[in-house]
């Protein structure tokens, strides 16, 4: 249970939810601006494994998930953000921290149309070179 | 994810110059920088899946790789089990045996391709031909439970769709025992041939370090001494009632990467002994009838690390959100890490190291960094790692007679 | 003019196209070349340029990024050529018919001589369409 | 009229094709015993080049003219070779003076063959793979003929084939003296290296992708090589008979020697992995090199 107390009480002002769904898998948001300090907490010093962000749209804007495992305990840990701005949505990019997270921002960016400030080559990861600009496929209205 | 890292256009590389999937940046015989393009066989999985209801994802999660196509749908399906609440009480006992024994074996073929391969990329085709020679049975053992060669339909949301029969279980074990003396010989093969030996030490090489930096998963980490297996850290099916340990290598390079591999088919091996001997009998499915609202995240250890898929569910029975993500999505960005460095012969080994879907390794294409001239691609690649070896196969045997 | 057809039968140069396949194909098609199911003895070989080719084997949906390769590709084989599809994805793009990354199913693009179904097609059910194939050829002359 | 009987019916062009393709053939039968695999038959190689016949030629644009003609080089040359050679093997009619020196250039024919088509297309896959022809050329052209003068000074200065044979056949054939057989080791290694077998095949034909020089050539030029190719696998095995093992070459002998040659060649051809280019070029000059000179050093002692 010493992680979980960890976060808390490293974070516990700017943990706005909280939400520990079962033993392995707890889910907590935090506000936009935090998240570049929140996940090199968890991962430089409490020394989470960065799994994989999911980004998705929701009715009040867009919502992107980044997930840290504990690999001792098996728990998965994640955070959830908000951006409420729909027609620019953007967020601190996490690249600088560590080098895996280039690809799956590169691949949100593409998708969803979120801006990633910071990202050191923030550009077409798989769709093709004539895919027309304005489209992103993982929007709600993108025909499947 | 579905953007499985896949070749561009044919695993040989057509004449004209287009984006290869593997750019190196070479000054000579270094490999400087190394540009990474993917995409060619993107298919949009993750926006399909929310056009299609819960048993429907399922099919079409199994064909994210050719290679792991029992990983996805069962990570997919813990995924679902997670909204409904822990495995363990929502699927009956007997199905999470046949979970596992199914898991493990195609992790056996799985490395058994790989070996296959590795051996073909530094130039011993006979280990190509053998691997893949041993590697039949195993099909032949899917065949027999789930009815095809790979993508075996066998995971649903709640149970297994297909029973092991008891008729099957004694041929199973039969083919089993053939295989350890193959596994045999090919451990013995790999670990004191002094050729592979000086030509997998230290290639290619991952630090702990940037292992940890990159996220790398399966074998690739645990060959840089990485406690990472999913079937430990969080176990699913039957993994935490069966003895077998996780195997742990430190340097880092190739050869403890083909070591990892090599002994995980021991292990393998034995967990679906040890599955088949404490099967009960019982129902195989617990028929889920609808899905509540909710999140929910699935993981298992693929042969090449963790799979991972989150859902997002609000009540209907389609997904809105279905993140895929596949082990090979980190591992292969680490390529930037292992492969810079090295001299180009030994690119080819190092990329395939990683174990990405096989036709991957083939497209490499080397610029010098001046004039960004075509020096070579990925076939002629393959021959100079080819002819290290014998160039090691020289010095070694000079060694000797001197 | 039929005996250099009745030698094509004979000895098939193979050429393999892999746009947007997840592998399975790939790997039964060199299955094929595997100890078991061989198809050396057939004369059938897998060549690494596109200008010794007799027959393309395309797998996989052709996603927007890989159509124009493939009509390349077709464009530098020299005829007589054929297309093999070989999986359900080259045949009718599976279930990823509806992806917004897949335009158009392969027929559309090159004319396809012989389809093999399956997901993936056994190393049986490609050395059968290879069979098919050859009578086809065999008729034609 | 048998002039050119000779030159294209018995030994020289039809003989030595249909040699060289079962000779291929036995290779690739070999090869896939080896893995297991069942392996081609017969008629294989013979059908290839049939097919290839029928295929549609494409010459990529800014291709130049000896891109279609270098093919056809190769093939000449090998014709007379093998004409010459089959000359002195089958009719003990006396061969022009210095025979030999000529055998051994219209051997080099064909790679220079090689080099000019594959520089010609407009790949610069092929141009590389040129290049590399070129290198191993070099390399292995100079042991090649330090182990033919080790013959020559055997013979005691005999420059045609004639001579060679008739010293033979009375002192033994050159192999089983000390000379002979180093001067016959490193013979057989510049065979291999000149037909391009996989220890030594960088330069040659799956270099790049499966297809190095011969990238682009498709229908009746590259049917004309893979002629070629197997023209001088006959070729070169019965200049390895004629110098080394030309005791008594009654048809009999003749065959069995042919096919211990051939088998020596496939095996080393599978049993190791491909040379670098660089690793390749120091082997010949390297070891290869002094043995030859060994040899020739005791061949002029006597021995």
């Amino acid at each position: 249970m010493d992680m979980r107390d960890k976060i808390k009480e490293r974070l516990d002002k700017k943990i706005i939810a909280w939400e520990e769904k079962s033993a392995k898998r707890i889910y907590f948001s935090v506000a936009k601006e935090e998240i570049f300090q929140t996940v090199k907490f968890l991962f430089r010093e409490l020394g989470l494994r960065f799994v994989i962000a999911s980004g998705m749209q929701t009715p009040t804007g867009f919502e992107i998930l980044y997930h840290f495992s504990d690999d001792s305990t098996g728990v998965i840990y994640s955070v959830r953000i908000r951006l409420e701005d729909k027609e620019h949505p953007q967020v601190e990019s996490i690249t600088p921290l560590f080098p895996a997270a280039e690809w799956i921002e590169r691949e949100m960016w593409e998708m969803l149309g979120i801006n990633f400030r910071g990202h050191p080559n923030l550009k077409r990861l798989l769709l093709a070179e004539d895919w027309p600009q304005g489209q992103y496929p993982l929007r709600q209205d993108h025909e499947s | 994810m579905s953007h499985k890292v896949i070749v561009p256009i044919g695993p040989y590389h057509p004449l004209q110059d287009e984006p290869e999937f593997f750019r190196l940046y070479v000054e000579g015989e270094k490999v400087v920088d190394i540009d990474i393009i993917i995409g060619y066989n993107h298919r949009g999985i993750e926006k399909l899946a929310e056009s299609k209801h819960f048993d429907q994802v399922a099919f079409l999660v199994e064909r994210i790789c050719g290679i792991c196509s029992s990983s996805h749908p069962y990570a997919y399906v813990l995924a679902v089990e997670d909204i409904l609440g822990q495995e363990v009480n929502v699927v009956p006992e007997r199905a999470l045996y046949i979970r596992t024994i199914v898991d493990e074996l195609q992790r056996i073929h799985s490395h058994l391709l790989w070996l296959g391969l590795a051996g073909h990329f530094i130039g011993y085709n006979t280990v190509w031909m053998w691997a893949w020679k041993y590697r039949e049975p195993v099909l032949d053992m899917f065949e027999m439970i789930t009815g095809n060669r790979n993508n075996y339909a066998m995971f649903k949301v709640g149970g297994v769709r297909r029973d092991i029969g008891e008729e099957d279980v004694p041929i199973l074990k039969k083919t089993l025992d053939e295989l350890v003396p193959a596994i045999d010989m090919f451990h013995g093969a790999v670990m004191d041939d002094p050729v592979i030996q000086a030509r997998l030490k230290n290639v290619g090489v991952l630090t702990k370090e940037q292992a940890i930096d990159w996220c790398v998963l399966g074998p690739t980490a645990r060959a840089s001494g990485l406690n990472i297996d999913i079937r430990k850290d969080e176990p699913y099916g039957v993994c935490n009632r069966l003895d077998w340990k996780v195997i742990i290598e430190k340097d880092g390079d190739i050869f403890a990467k083909t070591k990892v591999r090599i002994l995980e088919l021991y292990e393998s091996v034995r967990i679906i002994r040890q599955c088949l001997d404490r099967m009960p009998k019982g129902p195989i499915d617990a028929d889920i009838k609808d899905v509540p609202a909710g999140e929910g995240i699935g993981r298992v250890e693929a042969p090449r690390g963790e799979c991972f898929h989150y859902i997002k569910t609000d009540g209907t029975n389609r997904p809105v959100r279905h993140k895929i993500r596949a082990p090979s999505f980190m591992n292969v960005a680490s390529n930037k890490v292992a492969a810079v460095g090295g001299t180009i012969s030994d690119a080819t080994i190092t990329l395939a190291a990683v174990d990405p879907c096989y036709c991957c390794t083939e497209r490499v294409i080397v610029l010098n960094k001046q004039d960004n001239r075509k020096v070579m691609n990925g076939w002629d690649l393959i021959k100079l790692s080819q002819e290290k070896t014998n160039k090691l196969k020289e010095e070694l045997k000079d060694g000797r007679t001197k | 003019m039929d005996f250099r057809l009745k030698a094509l039968t004979k000895s098939i140069w193979v050429f393999h196209v892999s746009a947007g396949s997840c592998n399975n194909c790939d790997i039964e098609i060199f299955d094929c070349l595997t100890p078991r199911f061989d198809v050396e003895r057939f004369g059938i070989q897998l060549v690494g340029s596109v200008r010794h080719a007799d027959a393309l084997l395309v797998t996989g949906i052709i996603n927007r990024k890989a159509l124009p390769r493939v009509k390349k590709i077709y464009e530098q084989a020299p005829k007589p050529c054929v297309v093999v599809a070989i999986g359900q994805c080259a045949l009718s793009q599976h279930m990823f018919r509806f992806g917004y990354n897949a335009p158009e199913p392969l027929d559309k693009i090159l004319p396809v001589d012989v389809y093999i179904p399956g997901c993936p097609p056994k190393p049986e059910a490609i050395i059968d369409g290879i069979v098919k194939l050859v009578n086809k050829v065999r008729q034609k002359k | 009229m048998k002039l050119l009987f000779s030159y294209l019916i018995f030994p020289g062009f039809l003989f030595s094709a249909v040699i060289g393709l079962l000779a291929g053939w036995f290779d690739r039968k070999v090869t896939a015993r080896i893995q297991w695999r069942v392996g081609p038959p017969w008629h294989q190689n013979f059908t290839d080049i049939i097919k290839l016949l029928g295929k549609e030629t494409i010459v990529p644009e800014g291709a130049r003219l000896t891109f279609l003609l270098s093919p056809y080089l190769g093939l000449l040359a090998l014709i007379l070779a093998s004409a010459i050679l089959g000359e002195a093997i089958f009719f003990p009619t006396p061969g022009f003076i210095g025979d030999l020196i000529v055998v051994i250039y219209l051997l080099a024919i064909p790679a220079i063959a090689l080099i000019i088509g594959a520089s010609s297309s407009a790949n610069p896959l092929a141009s590389v793979g040129a290049s590399r022809e070129i290198k191993l050329l070099l390399g292995y052209e100079l042991p090649f003929i330090l182990a033919i003068i080790t013959i020559i000074v055997k013979a005691n200065g005999g420059i045609k084939l004639e001579d060679i044979l008739n010293h033979q056949s009375s002192y033994g054939s050159s192999i089983f003296s000390l000379s002979g057989a180093i001067a016959f080791i490193v013979a057989l290694l510049c065979i291999q290296a000149k037909l391009g077998f996989v220890p030594f095949d960088i330069a040659e034909a799956d270099q790049e992708i499966m297809a190095g020089t011969m990238i682009e050539y498709s229908g009746l030029p590259l049917a004309v090589f893979k002629l070629t190719k197997a023209i001088l696998i006959t070729v070169t095995i019965l200049f390895l008979i004629v110098l080394f093992l030309g005791k008594d070459l009654s048809p009999l002998f003749l065959i069995l020697k042919f096919v211990m040659i051939l088998v020596i060649i496939i095996l080393i051809k599978n049993t190791n992995p491909r040379l670098r280019i660089d690793q390749a070029l120091k082997f010949f000059w390297g070891p290869v090199t002094a043995m030859a000179l060994v040899a020739l050093f005791l061949a002029v002692k006597g021995l």
